[in-house]
C-alpha cells in the first residue's frame, strides 16, 4: 500500500537497505547477481499491469459475479455443510495459515496437536486405530490404498475391484496411480444401487487383492450388506477398504466393525464450504499397517523435560528421507483443511454430529417422498435408504434439469433417464421450492 | 505452555442409532467426541496458535520452501461467495470460475514459456506425478518403451519418489565438483531408457544450471523429455523461462512462487505446463475460451491421461494464486526474483558458516562442519528465528539449506545472521541441549517413532501419562 | 518480549507540499511517518497482539465489565457490504438499516421494560449523558427548577462525572450496612431539588436493591426520576426489568449484556429506553414504522433534547447487539443470566478471601484484607488469570470486585480461584515484587504520570532511553 | 453448535457441571439464587425464539438487502476510503477484538503500544505535542474541547463561537454539552464558504472563550486564512480549537502552526468502512492542558526490569477515580477504531498519506470542472480550493438528487437550488457515471 514503492508490495525493502545490500555482496544492481546464461535469459514482457488490492479484488469480483445464481442440489463426492463462523476465524490465524508442516516440533505444538486430535477423531469415526493427517482428497487416498495393497497383501494377486458405479474422478486417478505398479482395475456391478453380492463373489478369486465398496455410494444409498463385502474380501486375502465421508460416519455403523482394513473418503465435507472440488483425503488403516501408511503421521512423545510434545512421526516412509522408497510421494498436503474439520466436528460434538447425519437421511427420505409424489417421477430411484441423496428417474432427464435450471436450481443428470439431488443443512430450506420446480418441469 | 487435548475436556458418548430412522444393524452404537462449548473451543484454538511459528511470527527461512509473505487480501477473493460453487455444474453457469482458471492458466503459461497449462494437480508431488505420467503417455504413444528417469542426487525427494510412483526405475546423477549437473555423467547415463531428466534450476543449492542447454540436448538426443520441478522458480520469476531452456514439461508451486499460504503443510497447488507436442496428454478436462467467444468451456484434451484428483484441484489455492499474480503483474514479478536473490546472497554473506559454491540464486547451503546441523538448527530457535531445513541436500554435509525469499527485511536478515553466528560460536553442549526457550524443549523423534502413538484413544487417561 | 516502535523501524519525511496543486501557503512542508512494508506491519501488530490478554485467551473477571465471550459470528454480519451505507442517505434507500435499528429498540424496549428507546448514544457514559439530558428536559418542560442527582457511594464513577457534566450538584448517598440504599438516608437526601437518583441494580457488590419499589417512591414523591445504569443488567436477563421496578430512564451496555467485543476499550454503544411520558423528549432521530405501512422512517421526538452524537451513533456494535439477542432469544437470555449468576456465587464460594455482604447476583466484592488488593491482582498475573476489578468500590475495604460472567466453564472457575487462593497464600514481599512472568514487569505507574511521555515524539531516540 | 444443548451456545455449562456448581453454592436450581422480590419479577416473554447462527446471518443479510444499491457521492464528516484487507484482518484478530482497558499494563503491553503509537501520529498530523487515544466522534471531540477551554481559560468569557454553517449532528450534540455549563453557543458567518473575517473580528469580544473553525470546512473549502482566524481568538485570549480529519492533516498545514490549542475532528476517516456515521473523535492540544484532558491518555514509562513498558497514565483526570470532578465522562471509548486507523496510517505511510490526501484535492477540482461544463450547474459552488468535495448549484436541488438517485447516486441535498457531493478513492471511478447523470436530470 506504500505510496510511491515500486516493484513488489511484498517485499520490505527501500532504495537505502537495498543499496547497503548491495554493496555487501558486492555488485551494484541485483541484476548482476543472476548466473542466466544469455541464450535462456527472458526479455520479454507478460504484458500484466501491477494493480492495487482494490482493483484486484473488485476485479475478482466482478469475474465471479458472471457464476448464475443457482441453489444447487448437488453432491456425489463434494458436499457443502453450513460452516460456523467461528471455524473461518480460528483457522484464518495467521499462526495456522502461515505455517508449513512442523519440522521444528518444538515451536510448532499448536499444529502437530490440532493434527493429532484431527487424526484423534478419525480413529473414532472409523474404528480404525490409525489415520494419517491427510490426503489430497477421497479420489487420492483410494488410489493410495491401492498402492498400499499392493505393500502389503502376500497374495500373487494383482486386481483391484471397484464398483462399476464408481465416480469418474476416482475412477480415472486409480487408474493412473496403479499404473506405475503390477496392479489392474476391474470391476464388480452394483443391484439397485447398493453392491450385488452374487456378482461380487463371482468375481472375487486369488487375482484380487483389494476390494473397495463406498458407503453411502455415489448415489447416497446406504450399503446393507457392507460387512459380507468385507468377509468376501477377506476370505479371499483381499484389503478391504470402504470409502465414506466425514458426516455418514458419524451415523452409520464404523466401517471396522465391518471388517474394514483401510477407510478412505472425503473428510471436507466438515469445515471446507462448497469449494469447486477442493476437498480432503481421509485415510485410516489398521495397525499393522502403519510402516507402509502413505502421508504424514503426528505422533506423541515427551520432550527432553518429560512433558509430552508431539511429532511428525515415521518419516522415514516419506520421499524426502527414503526417496524411491516412500510409500508416497506426497509432501504438500491438506494440513489446514484438516485443521479446519477437527475445527468443525468439535463445535458439533458427538450429539451435534449425530444430529446432523441423521438429518442427512431424513432430508434424502422426505425430499425423496415429495418428488415422487409426483407424475412421472420416480425417487428415490432405488429401493434403499439414503443419505444426503439418491437418484430420481424421470423421463428426459436433461430437459428436466435444463427446465430446473431455469428456475434456479442445479442438480445431477446421470443417464437421459435419471437425475440426483443432494440435500443437506444448506438447501434443506429450499426444498419445496425445489419439489414445486420439479413439478412445473415435470407436467407437461 | 501446556494445553489440554480436547478429549481431556468435556465429552461425551451418544449412541447415533437411537431415534434414527435407520434400522440398527446400519447404524453405530457409539460415538465418543469431545463436547465443548464454543467459548472453550476458542480458547483451545487460539492457544495453539500461540504455540506455533508462522510467516507473520518472524523469518521462516526454510529452503526449498519459499515462505514468502501471504498477503491478506487473497483471504478475501478465496471467501468470495460467488466462487463457492459445486464442480459438476454446468460449466455454462460457472462461468466467472472458468474465466479465472482460464487466466491462471495463461498467467502460468506464460511464466513458464509452456503451451499448455493444467491446475488439476493438488500439490507439487501430485504435479510432478500428473507431469510423469504426461511423458509416459507422450512415450507410450511414440511406441517407445522407457523405463527409466534420471534423477540428479541433490533433487527433491518427492522427484525419486515420483518416478518410482509411475512405474519407472530411478537413475541418480551425481553433481559435478561445481554443485551442477555433470554433463559427462549425464551423457553417460541416458540411454533409449532414458523416459525423462527431472532437474531443479536453480538447483536445491542455488546454483543455476549454466549448462542447460547442452543438458537439454543430452537428453533431447536420447529421445528423453526434459521434466522441470517448480519448487525453485522464485528466483527466475520475469528472467528466464524453462521453456526457454529446453524443459518440455514443468510443475508450478503456486503456494511457494505465488504466494498462496503453507496452512501448516498444505494445501498447495501444482499446475503442470508442457509444450504444445505434449498438450494433448494433459489431464481432463481443460477449459477454452468457446469457439463462438462466447464464454469458457471444458475439454478434454485428445489423447488425456485422464484424471489425477476427483475434481478440478484445489480451487481455493489457484484463486489466491491467481489474485497475487494479478497484483503484481510483471514489475512485481521481476522485483520479487530481485530481491529474493540478493537477500539469499546478502544473507550468505553475513553467516559465519562456511557455504560451499556459488553464486546463489534464491538459497544457500551453509555447513555446519563438525557440529551438527540439527544441533545448530535447535539452538537457532532458542535465539527467536525458525532455522533452514537441515541434512538435506546431502552434498553439502551438514547442510542447512537457508532461503530467505524476498519478504525478509535487511534488518530481520541481520537477525537471522545472528542466530546463526550466535549458534556457532556456542558450545556443542548448549547445541545438544537446545531449545530451552521454546513451548517444548528438544522432543525425541526416535522414541515417539519406536513407540508410536498416533491418537488420544492410544494415550492413558492422564495429560502427564506419556 | 520486546516489539520495536513503529518509528524505530523505517520512517520516512515527505513534503506534502512539493508537487501539490495547492498554493504553499495552505499545504504542511513534511510529513514524517514510519513507511513500512505490509510483511512488516503484519509482523509488527501480530507481535503486539500477542503482548495482549483478551477473552479468548482466558478468563477476564473485571467486576462491573462483563467481559464475557464474543460469538464470532458477529463479525460476519457487521461485515455485511450491504449495510456499510452513509449516515446522510436518503431514509427511503437505507430500508435495511433503518429496520435494523428498529427491531433492537423494539428487543432493548422488550428487555429493559421501556418504551421508546434512542440508539444514537455510544457507550454507557454517553448513554448516561443522554437520559440525564433527558431527565432535565423533561423536568425544565416541567418549569421545575431542580439542582441535584442523588448517586449511592457505591456508584460507577460515570454517574457522578454524568451528573456534573450535565451540570447537576451531585448527593452522594451512603450504603447500609447490608451493602444496599440506606432508604432512610434516601428520605433525607431528596427534596424538590432532586431530578433523579441514579441507580445500578444489581449493585457494584452484585445485591439486588430489593427495597427499590420503596426507592421508587420516595424519589418519585419527591418529583425526582430514577434513573437505571444498565452495566449490571446481565443478571437480570429475562428475570427482572427496570420499566417494572419503577426506572424511568435506564442505559444498556450493549457490549457487556449483549456480548458485542469491548475492543481494547471501546467502541460499545449506550442506548437509552424512557417510559412514554419521556419520550417526547429522546434524541432526534429516532426510527419507526411508516404510517402507511410501508418500510420504515427516521422522526424526530417533539421535544427533542438534541443530539448526543454527530450521526447515528456505534452501528457496529448495535448490529452485532441485535444478532446476539436474536441467536439467543428468550431462553438463551434467561440461560445468560442462570449461568452469569451461577458462577459468581460458585466462585465466591471457592475463594478464600473473605467476601462480604450476599446473597450475589452477576458478581462480588471479595476483600484481601490488610493486603493490598492491587498487589494481589498483580501477584494473579503470575498464574496465568486476569485479576479482578480492585479497589473499588470503596465500600469494601481492599475490594477485588469479581464478575466471572456465565461464558466460564467450572474448570475455568476453578482455575481461577486456584490464582485466587495462591495469591492469598503468597508472602507480602511475593505480591509486591509480582508480576514476573508476564512481557512486562511491574510498572510504575506513578512515575509514568510524573513524567508523562505521550508520543514516539516525547521520547529519545533508542529503545532503552527509557 | 452443539447438537443438543438449551440455553446459550455460549456458556460452557454442562448438565453435570452445572449440578456440581449447584450443589457447590447450596442451590437446587439457579433460580433460587436470584434474590428478586416477586413484586418485581418478570415471568413474562419476548417472543424472541432462539435462532441458529446461520439463520441469524441469513436473516439480517436479507434485511440489509433492503437497501438500495447506490454510488453514493456522500461526505460532510463522514468518509469512506478503501480500507486494506490487512486492516481488517489483523484489527479483528481476538487478542485485540476481545481486551478491554489496560487496567492490568503488565499484560496488555500490545494494545496500550499500538494506541500510543497512534496518539504519536496524530502529534505529527496535528503538530500539537498531546493527542489521547480517542473520542467517540467529531462532534463529541468539539463538544469536549469546549469544556476544556471552560477549565482551562483564565477569562471571563463564556461564548462558544462556531461556524454558522457549522453541520446539524456536532451543533447539537455542542449544544447539549455545554448545557450543563456555564457556556453559550453562538455563530459566526461564512463568505463564500470559509470564514468571513470582518464578521469574525465583530464579533470576537472579550465574552468569547472558545472560537471553532474548519480547515476543510463542511462543504470540503480549504480555509485560506486560518492562521488569521487564530490570531483573532489569541488576541482575545480565547481558545482556538480546529477542526479537521486524518487525511486533510496530511496535506493542510498543520493546525498548530496556525495557532490551533486543540484540535479535534473525524479520525476514522482512515481505518474504518463506511459505517452508517461510526466514527472516531481526533482530539489533540497543546502541552499546558494536558491535566484537563478528556479521556484517556497513554505513556511511555519503565517496568521494574528497567525495560520501557506503556500504560494508561494520567488516569486521575478520569471519572473512576475523580467521579464528579472528572474532566469527562467517558469510558468505554473507540480504542478498537484507533488501532485500526493506526494501522491504515502505517500502511500508507509518510508518501501513501500525502498522495492520498493530494488525491483528494485532485478528484474533486477535475469532478468538479467536469459538472461546470454542464449547463445550468455551478460547480464548485464557493470559488475556493477544496478537499474532497464541494457546494454544487442547480435550479432545483432535490428534483436533481431524486434524478441522480433513479440512476443509482446518492448525494447530498443542501437546500433548495444546493447539492454538495464527495469524492474519494473509493467513488473515484464512478466519476464519469455521476457527471452523465447530471447531464440526464439536469438538461430539462
Amino acid at each position: 500500500m506504500s505510496g510511491r514503492s515500486e516493484g513488489t508490495p511484498f517485499a520490505p525493502h527501500t532504495a537505502e537497505t537495498t543499496a547497503e545490500m548491495l554493496a555487501a555482496v558486492g555488485v551494484d544492481e541485483e541484476a548482476e547477481l543472476f548466473d542466466i546464461p544469455d541464450a535462456v535469459a527472458f526479455d520479454g514482457e507478460f504484458g500484466i499491469p501491477a494493480r492495487s488490492e482494490r482493483e484486484v479484488i473488485g476485479d475478482l469480483r466482478d469475474t465471479f459475479a458472471r457464476n448464475d445464481d443457482l441453489t444447487e442440489f448437488l453432491g456425489r463426492g463434494h458436499y457443502g455443510h453450513y460452516v460456523p463462523a467461528l471455524v473461518d476465524d480460528l483457522s484464518s490465524r495467521s499462526e495456522f495459515l502461515t505455517s508449513y508442516t512442523q519440522y521444528q516440533p518444538e515451536i510448532t505444538q499448536g499444529f502437530l496437536q490440532a493434527l493429532f486430535e484431527y487424526q484423534s477423531m478419525l480413529v473414532e469415526l472409523t474404528g480404525l486405530p490409525v489415520a494419517n493427517c491427510s490426503m489430497y482428497d477421497a479420489a487420492t487416498a483410494l488410489a493410495e490404498a491401492a498402492l498400499l495393497a499392493d505393500r502389503v497383501r502376500s497374495t500373487s494377486g494383482e486386481t483391484v475391484l471397484v464398483p462399476e458405479d464408481l465416480r469418474d474422478g476416482k475412477r480415472s486417478t486409480l487408474d493412473n496411480y496403479v499404473d506405475g505398479s503390477s496392479l489392474s482395475v476391474a470391476t464388480y456391478p452394483y443391484d439397485d444401487g447398493v453392491v450385488d453380492l452374487d456378482a461380487l463373489r463371482d468375481r472375487v478369486d486369488d487375482d484380487v487383492c483389494y476390494v473397495y465398496a463406498e458407503n453411502p455410494t455415489v448415489t447416497g444409498a446406504i450399503e446393507e450388506n457392507l460387512a459380507t463385502v468385507g468377509d468376501v474380501a477377506a476370505d479371499n486375502d483381499a484389503l478391504f477398504c470402504v470409502g465414506s465421508d466425514v458426516v455418514a460416519l458419524g451415523l452409520l455403523r464404523e466401517p471396522a466393525s465391518a471388517g474394514a482394513d483401510v477407510v478412505v473418503g472425503e473428510a471436507g465435507a466438515l469445515g471446507l464450504p462448497t469449494a469447486y472440488g477442493m476437498g480432503l483425503g481421509l485415510f485410516a488403516c489398521r495397525e499393522e499397517y502403519l510402516r507402509q501408511v502413505p502421508g504424514r503421521l503426528v505422533g506423541a512423545g515427551e520432550d527432553a523435560a518429560g512433558m509430552r510434545a508431539y511429532t511428525l512421526t515415521l518419516q522415514t516412509r516419506e520421499q524426502h528421507i527414503r526417496k524411491e522408497r516412500a510409500t508416497s510421494n506426497i509432501c504438500t498436503n491438506q494440513a489446514w483443511v484438516a485443521l479446519r474439520t477437527a475445527m468443525h466436528v468439535a463445535m458439533l460434538g458427538a450429539s451435534g454430529l449425530a444430529d446432523l447425519a441423521e438429518d442427512c437421511v431424513r432430508n434424502a427420505r422426505d425430499l425423496a417422498a415429495d418428488l415422487d409424489d409426483l407424475d412421472g417421477v420416480t425417487a428415490p430411484l432405488h429401493d434403499r435408504h439414503h443419505f444426503r441423496e439418491f437418484a430420481v428417474g424421470v423421463d428426459d432427464a436433461p430437459a428436466v434439469a435444463a427446465g430446473l435450471r431455469e428456475r434456479g436450481y442445479a442438480v445431477h443428470v446421470l443417464d437421459d433417464g435419471t437425475l440426483q439431488v443432494c440435500v443437506t443443512d444448506l438447501n434443506a430450506g429450499e426444498r419445496d421450492g425445489l419439489v414445486a420446480a420439479f413439478a412445473e418441469v415435470t407436467d407437461r | 505452555r501446556y494445553e489440554p487435548l480436547l478429549s481431556e475436556k468435556d465429552g461425551k458418548e451418544v449412541d447415533p442409532g437411537e431415534g434414527s430412522v435407520l434400522p440398527d444393524d446400519l447404524t453405530r452404537d457409539s460415538l465418543e467426541l469431545p463436547e465443548l462449548s464454543e467459548p472453550e473451543l476458542a480458547r483451545h484454538y487460539t492457544r495453539l496458535s500461540q504455540m506455533n511459528w508462522s510467516v507473520e511470527a518472524g523469518p521462516y527461512p526454510l529452503g526449498s520452501c519459499t515462505m514468502k509473505y501471504n498477503p491478506s487480501f487473497t483471504d478475501v477473493v478465496a471467501a468470495d461467495p460467488n466462487a463457492a460453487v459445486h464442480p459438476d455444474r454446468d460449466p455454462a453457469t460457472v462461468q466467472g470460475n472458468l474465466e479465472l482458471l482460464h487466466g491462471l492458466q495463461g498467467y502460468l503459461a506464460d511464466i513458464g514459456g509452456m503451451d499448455a497449462v493444467t491446475l488439476q494437480p493438488p500439490a507439487g508431488a501430485a504435479g510432478e506425478f500428473a507431469g510423469i505420467t504426461v511423458a509416459k503417455a507422450y512415450h507410450e504413444a511414440n511406441g517407445d518403451d522407457r523405463s527409466e528417469v534420471i534423477v540428479p542426487a541433490s533433487a527433491h525427494g518427492t522427484n525419486f519418489a515420483t518416478a518410482a510412483m509411475a512405474g519407472y526405475d530411478v537413475v541418480e546423477l551425481p553433481s559435478d565438483e561445481d554443485g551442477r549437473v555433470d554433463v559427462e555423467a549425464l551423457e553417460a547415463a541416458v540411454s533409449e531408457d532414458t523416459a525423462a531428466l527431472m532437474l531443479t534450476n536453480p538447483n536445491t543449492v542455488g546454483l543455476f544450471e549454466r549448462d542447460i542447454e547442452e543438458i537439454a540436448t543430452v537428453v533431447h538426443d536420447a529421445g528423453g523429455l526434459l521434466y522441470y520441478d517448480g519448487a525453485n522458480l522464485n528466483a527466475l520469476l520475469g528472467r528466464a523461462r524453462p521453456g526457454d531452456m529446453g524443459f518440455d514439461i514443468m510443475h508450478y508451486n503456486v503456494h511457494k512462487t505465488f504466494a498462496t499460504p503453507h496452512g501448516g503443510g498444505g494445501p498447495g497447488a501444482g499446475p503442470v505446463g508442457v509444450t504444445g507436442e505434449l498438450a494433448e496428454f494433459l489431464p481432463r478436462p481443460q477449459v477454452r475460451e468457446a469457439p463462438d467467444g462466447d464464454g469458457y468451456e471444458l475439454f478434454d484434451p485428445e489423447r488425456s491421461v485422464g484424471k489425477v484428483h476427483g475434481f478440478l484441484g484445489n480451487w481455493l489455492v489457484l484463486v489466491r494464486a491467481y489474485a497475487y499474480i494479478h497484483r503484481l503483474g510483471d514489475q512485481g514479478l521481476l522485483d520479487a526474483s530481485a530481491k529474493a536473490v540478493l537477500n539469499a546472497n546478502y544473507l550468505a554473506e553475513r553467516v559465519e558458516f562456511d557455504v560451499p559454491y556459488g553464486p546463489f540464486h534464491h538459497e544457500f547451503a551453509a555447513t555446519s562442519g563438525d557440529r551438527d546441523a540439527a544441533d545448530v538448527a535447535k539452538r537457532m530457535l532458542d535465539y527467536g528465528v525458525h532455522p533452514p531445513t537441515t541434512k538435506w541436500p546431502e552434498m553439502v554435509p551438514e547442510a542447512m539449506l537457508t532461503e530467505p525469499t524476498e519478504a525478509e527485511s535487511k534488518s530481520s536478515l541481520d537477525d537471522l545472521a545472528a542466530a546463526f553466528n550466535a549458534a556457532a560460536a556456542d558450545s556443542v553442549e548448549e547445541l545438544e541441549t537446545a531449545p530451552s526457550k521454546t513451548t517444548a524443549r528438544r522432543i525425541d523423534q526416535a522414541d515417539a517413532a519406536r513407540n508410536p502413538r498416533l491418537s488420544w484413544q492410544a494415550l492413558g487417561e492422564s495429560p502427564d501419562d506419556s
